[in-house]
């Protein structure tokens, strides 16, 4: 069975390493945070100029100069700090954020990534994806594997406009937990209950099937 | 050395059609709203605004757009607002858009007499076309501009009679590189002390990029998204 | 996310014959005295050391110098102590003389991944000499480039064991910029406190960018030159 | 008769404007703080990371911490900040500091600068003063007109490394004032007592001389 966001958010988490700097996109990724494994500690980076970036403010507790990327409310945790946007991207620029989690409208199986624009739509802007996916070391990928309408988002090629070119690094999508290759989209792992020809027929880029590939564990 | 002006109306004095305005914050958050209603107060029109993004329908930046005083945005994410959508589909405003990180480098850059650096963001999108791309360790990069502008407007937290500025939390953003680009910057701070008051080791912003500073009055601060447990 | 080790010895495991440091300090002002001293005694040699200034005879870098364990330095003046001249001008030495604003920025730009940038400090000059010139705004401008280190090795006032530091005085100077440029970042600190005592506004290089954290002991913070009224 | 130190010192002090930023040199131009005219604030810019420059501290009271670029313990006045040395320069580079005064070995009629290399003596290195040079708006040379054995320093061309080219816009020598233009060294101002013909034989470069040339008022 497809995962569900959460489960996806879960699966990402089991990623996270002990004191890794994490920056986490807005949707999916955010989710991530509530899926921190037991004993490990990340230190999440808001690119708006934030590092330590705690939960949720208490209901009546919230400040509109204490915001994260998404423009929602949060708080800081101890040890944290705030400094202003250039120095923020100066951070991720210059790569010492070890993950970031981004959404994707499409992946290619090279690693292009498409994500912030739908021509004919309302350009909204790309925000800080653009230089997120440029410059982090590692980057993580939470998607659906089709459209609504079941078409494939793991391409050969983008069909939308890029954000960025050969930089994602793996995907946890609702079937599939895959690594991009020099040769294409490794698949690592299957959603639990999802067959390989399910996700091979899901997908339109060049998919590496080797040996058993085991179900996911959540 | 007292750069206090009285308020809004005064500080926004010889902003003029036509000029390039950069303009502080992030969302709603840490954006000069006394300068904001004061520019829509004044009329004047045909702006260019740098500004990472442009306001809802009734705040911040929107209450401009609102009177069809902006000719240009430049801005890393807009459209929070139905006005600015009808006024871009119409063709009534131009949109530049640029990475974030780029914008706020070149917004320091500005500030700190680099008129040119390579950065990765954008290579291989519509960011880079028309850029100079050159390959340094292994990963091609693309030469971007300083920016400066007529006038950088910002909002502060804490500031003194000299223009020395503190932030806070969040609310720093745009506002720190912004206010070093200004040909001339203009402060507006919740709470205005005398010079020596603020622990120099604290200031953000040095006097030395101030050249006009007020308290402004009656802070709505109004929260994008209210997301509590 | 504990980064304190015990002491300059422990911090500065993995520092290798050859390897590159950036040391900050300005003059005998926020220098690193305990990694210095650690420095010296662990033995290691044939560094290339990237640092304003290089210290006097018997103190800050000169120390290093006494032991001929500096191959290379990249300063932007130098030559306080005898033994340095006396070194340069028998060769064993190398000197590097960069621009001190464009050696500042060069270490900003290593940290925040800017591998090249435009700058017009020495155009005209033997700086300039084998450098790619471009003219913005009418005046001619080199290209220079960033600067990382194999370790980046800094004094502050005060840090966390998150590794965030807030430097005092002018005793910053040199110590930010490098902190963000080293691949390995050790910061020795005079006061050393449990993470979330320091406000998080007030960090001037936040815990990111450091990896191992000491609290310093004995410090002497030479004076150079003391003048009084 | 030439001016003392002290007086080329006075005479750029009254260059000074109220509400300047100014980066005083080592040397002569260190000693124009001493003669800043009553009614006019100026804040002193120390390249090494301060605004609001003070004196030097009261006996016992200097701190190792808190030094000027020449190394000298010294104060902060109210209103003041700290801040690191990419900061500071970016002050330089970006045109915020509005007057720059330094000393120099050799200035050329069209405003090139040697003050950081002699051949065959030790080289310290140039500081920051090739930054302060290339970017500053408005920068004043203190210097002697002519080197001890009675030698032109303002010249036609340096004979010394340069620090800067076409930068330098007055001179305040001990014989003269003199504004750097397009034609070459404007003689404004005389030293008290000293020719026309003394500067003309003390200046290599070329020098103009229009109308009457007023003597320095101190």
């Amino acid at each position: 069975m497809a995962l569900s966001k959460e489960q996806i958010a879960q699966r990402i988490a089991q990623e996270l390493e002990d004191g890794f700097y994490v920056n986490l996109g807005i949707g999916i990724p955010t989710l991530v945070a509530n899926y921190v494994p037991e004993g490990i500690e990340v230190i999440l980076q808001s690119e708006n100029g934030m590092l330590g970036m705690g939960q949720f403010p208490n209901k009546g507790k919230a400040d509109a100069d204490l915001i994260n990327a998404g423009k929602q409310t949060v708080t800081i945790l101890p040890g944290g700090s705030f400094f202003d946007s250039a120095a923020s991207f100066a951070m991720i620029r210059g790569g010492h954020v070890d993950l970031t989690v981004l959404g994707a409208f499409e992946v290619t199986d090279q690693g292009d990534i498409a994500s912030w624009k739908i021509p004919g739509k309302m350009v909204k802007g790309m925000g800080g994806a653009m230089d997120l996916v440029a410059s982090a070391k590692n980057i993580i990928v939470a998607m659906q594997h089709t459209s609504r309408d079941g078409q494939s988002k793991l391409l050969k090629e983008c069909t939308l406009p890029l954000t960025g070119v050969k930089c994602v690094k793996k995907i946890v999508s609702d079937l599939a937990v895959i690594e991009i290759t020099d040769e294409g989209f490794l698949l690592l792992e299957r959603a639990p209950g999802v067959s390989i020809d399910q996700i091979k027929a899901a997908t339109e880029g060049r998919l590496i099937v080797r040996g058993e590939v085991p179900e996911m564990v959540l | 050395m007292n750069k206090v002006v009285k308020d809004a109306r005064e500080a926004i004095k010889g902003i003029e059609d036509g000029m390039t305005l950069m303009v502080g914050g992030f969302g709603l958050s840490g954006i000069p709203e006394n300068c904001i209603s004061a520019l829509v107060e004044s009329g004047v029109k045909d702006l260019t605004c740098i500004s990472n993004n442009a306001g809802v329908d009734d705040f911040g930046l929107g209450l401009l757009l609102q009177k069809h005083q902006i000719k240009k945005m430049i801005s890393s994410y807009v459209g929070e607002n139905a006005e600015f959508e009808r006024q871009l589909l119409n063709g009534e405003l131009e949109v530049e858009l640029i990475p974030q990180g780029t914008l706020a480098e070149r917004c320091r850059a500005g500030g700190a007499g680099i008129p040119a650096f390579f950065v990765p963001a954008g290579f291989g999108t519509e960011v880079a076309e028309g850029k100079e791309v050159r390959e340094y360790n292994g990963k091609p990069h693309l030469l971007e501009t300083g920016l400066t502008a007529d006038y950088a407007i910002v909002k502060a937290w804490k500031g003194d009679t000299h223009g020395n500025l503190i932030y806070r939390y969040t609310a720093n953003n745009f506002n720190q590189p912004m206010a070093t680009a200004g040909k001339i910057t203009i402060a507006e701070v919740e709470e205005l002390v005398e010079a020596g008051e603020l622990d120099p080791m604290q200031i953000h912003t040095p006097g030395i990029y101030v050249q006009r500073i007020f308290k402004g009055t009656n802070y709505e601060k109004r929260i994008e998204r209210l997301t509590e447990k």
